[in-house]
């Protein structure tokens, strides 16, 4: 919505919106309480959220916070919280569009340019397995789609 | 209605209503024609902030994150520009 | 670019280490009161339509000739070679660490970011081949291609003469650049190979008598030289 | 519903480098999203009945004004556009927004075509109007986008 609100105030210089341009914030209303909620959920949440993901990792897939001798685990926490609290953001103001010119674009070449993308793959798979234990399936649904949005851009 | 008139030196008398004027200027008051504007603006969920308020009773959450041992994100920690991988500019100088 | 100045940017003094900052609302801090146009790293921007981009081309092709390409290329080198020195400061003073010590895809892609804010378009480099002494660099929606569109030959002089300039200051050997595909030339996304001088004039040669970009890098990957 | 200058939804935009938003900044957001019905309905309202209420301020203009024809059309501009950049605000939730779009250029515009007269009549009745095709809380939400643009009038 934040972009949406941005362009809106762009392209409206000097007239009106029409209906249909403002239908965006209606859509929005319709689910921002669920955003809300959802978005204090995961915030209260962070920790157990980022810990679940990370035993999982560990569990399947341990080669991926390792390299060679080198921990990256606590490289990979960072950016997991860093990732999961952007996506929270554009959940809470229905934001995908922002997140990606913001935020996932150019994280995408930094994760690129230290070969992450199997762990970011892995990353937010497993983690909207984990944030539907902590979310109502409405709120699930509102969010997944946004970590799904991360996997595809970071994780390859 | 109330007319615009031109200069008093001028010889036509010319009647523009507000609306005649706004169309000879072409300024779109309500609609755009050329965009869609078919789609109906229902009812909201929410009509007052009351009762958006009301809806779920989020006042009084957490603040930020909840414990201090929680590492926060510091971007320069995030970014750490030398680790993973070791190939610097000195290894790419040597290449060529 | 022009009149560097760290303070120029007022988001960027608010968040100083803010690093995902090329967000246009974020990375342009546009001066109603004095008309100008800073960017992250305080360097001035303007902005310019396509028909500024052609009327440059044109006009210097019109003065000089068939040495537009040339001249173009000459104006990249000079102004990576500027940019390198320029980067080094922000680089640094942005992440603590001198450019010579950080990881290199790291390094690049930190380079490049800010013009892909501009608008010069987003880049690939592949690196694969350097232990053989070159490299690839692969740009999508070039400024100057896209602006010209199919003419049938390459056009991006002064992306290779920017490659070239900046690579040769941040190495420290004298390397050149050349555009082996192109936009312009029906390709989707423009390629550039950089390397030693012998290595690109070998490049050039071929490209002259019709060797394709794959053709090319056949070659250099068999050792083939003129 | 600014803090430390920063409208809110920059804030929200720069957040997450910082963490989540703290209670009293979801609570703005929360007071934007639950005015927003409220907010649209007004905008609606004013975007259908502009040339009605636009005709209404001008049938009031005393007569004499209303001769000076090239006056009164470039103050009837003017006075659209006010309104227009006010209910943006309003909508956006941006007090400053027309303001800002409009300080460059406004002030020298009313000078050059001596319309200071006509504005100051029509901003009057606008603000004595506007209450009447709006709620109380739709015009609590105008009043501020509107007054801060209706002060480059006067500057």
């Amino acid at each position: 919505m934040l972009s949406q609100l941005q362009t809106l105030v762009r392209e409206v210089d000097g007239r009106y919106a029409t209906d249909a341009e403002l239908m965006f914030l209606q859509n929005y209303l319709k689910t921002a309480r669920l955003r809300f909620s959802a978005y204090q959920k995961i915030q209260k949440a962070e920790k157990d959220i980022i810990q679940q993901v990370k035993s999982k990792i560990k569990a399947t897939e341990p080669q991926l916070l390792r390299h060679g001798k080198v921990d990256l685990s606590v490289k990979w926490q960072r950016d997991a919280v860093r990732g999961l609290r952007y996506c929270a953001h554009a959940l809470l103001v229905a934001d995908e569009a922002g997140l990606e010119e913001g935020f996932l674009l150019w994280f995408q070449s930094i994760m690129r340019s230290f070969k992450a993308q199997p762990s970011c793959n892995i990353t937010y798979k497993v983690m909207q397995d984990v944030v539907r234990q902590h979310l109502t399936p409405q709120e699930a649904e509102l969010f997944c789609p946004i970590l799904s949005q991360a996997r595809r851009l970071l994780g390859q | 209605m109330v007319m615009l008139q031109p200069p008093s030196d001028s010889q036509r008398l010319e009647i523009i209503s507000v609306g005649d004027f706004f169309r000879q200027i072409n300024w779109s008051g309500g609609t755009l024609p050329h965009l869609n504007d078919d789609v109906a603006i229902e009812d909201t969920p929410y009509e007052t902030v009351g009762q958006f308020f009301s809806t779920f009773p989020w006042r009084g959450a957490v603040a930020s994150i909840p414990s201090e041992d929680w590492e926060a994100v510091s971007d320069n920690e995030v970014d750490d520009p030398m680790d993973r991988d070791t190939l610097t500019l000195e290894d790419l100088s040597a290449l060529f | 670019m022009d009149t560097p100045s760290v303070h120029s940017h007022k988001l960027r003094q608010q968040y100083p280490q803010k690093h995902n900052h090329y967000k246009f609302s974020d990375f342009f801090q546009f001066n109603a009161s004095t008309g100008t146009i800073a960017d992250w790293n305080g360097s001035r921007n303007i902005l310019t339509s396509e028909d500024f981009i052609i009327g440059l081309l044109e006009g210097l092709e019109e003065e000089v000739g068939a040495a537009s390409a040339a001249v173009m290329y000459s104006i990249g080198l000079e102004w990576g070679k500027q940019d390198s020195l320029f980067f080094d400061q922000w680089f640094e003073r942005e992440y603590n660490i001198s450019p010579q010590q950080a990881n290199l895809m790291f390094l690049l892609e930190t380079w490049w970011w800010p013009f892909t804010a501009q608008g010069w378009g987003r880049w690939e480099i592949d690196m694969a081949d350097r232990t053989q002494g070159f490299m690839f660099i692969n740009l999508f929606d070039s400024a100057v291609a896209r602006t010209l569109g199919d003419v049938g030959k390459p056009v991006c002089y002064l992306y290779a003469g920017l490659f070239a300039g900046f690579f040769t200051e941040m190495v420290r050997k004298q390397l050149s650049c050349i555009e082996i595909q192109c936009y312009s030339m029906g390709e989707t996304y423009c390629k550039f190979l950089l390397g030693a001088k012998e290595r690109i004039d070998a490049a050039a040669f071929w490209l002259n008598e019709g060797a394709t970009a794959s053709d090319i890098e056949n070659r250099l990957r068999s050792g083939d030289s003129l | 519903m600014t803090t430390l200058g920063q409208h809110i939804f920059r804030q929200i935009e720069l957040q997450p480098d910082k963490g989540y938003l703290t209670a009293q900044e979801l609570d703005q957001l929360g007071q934007y999203v639950g005015s927003l019905s409220d907010r649209i309905r007004a905008y609606r309202q004013m975007r259908e009945w502009e040339v009605n209420l636009i005709q209404e301020l001008v049938d009031r203009l005393p007569t004499d004004l209303k001769e000076n024809s090239s006056a009164l059309e470039q103050s009837i501009k003017q006075t659209v556009l006010i309104l227009r950049y006010a209910a943006l605000s309003m909508l956006v939730n941006d007090d400053n927004l027309g303001r800002r779009r409009l300080e460059s250029w406004l002030p020298t515009v009313v000078k050059v075509y001596q319309t200071a007269t006509i504005d100051t009549l029509l901003q009057r009745s606008l603000s004595q109007q506007l209450p009447r095709l709006l709620t109380d809380s739709q015009f609590a939400l105008l009043k501020p986008a509107l007054e801060s643009i209706q002060q480059l009038l006067q500057e």
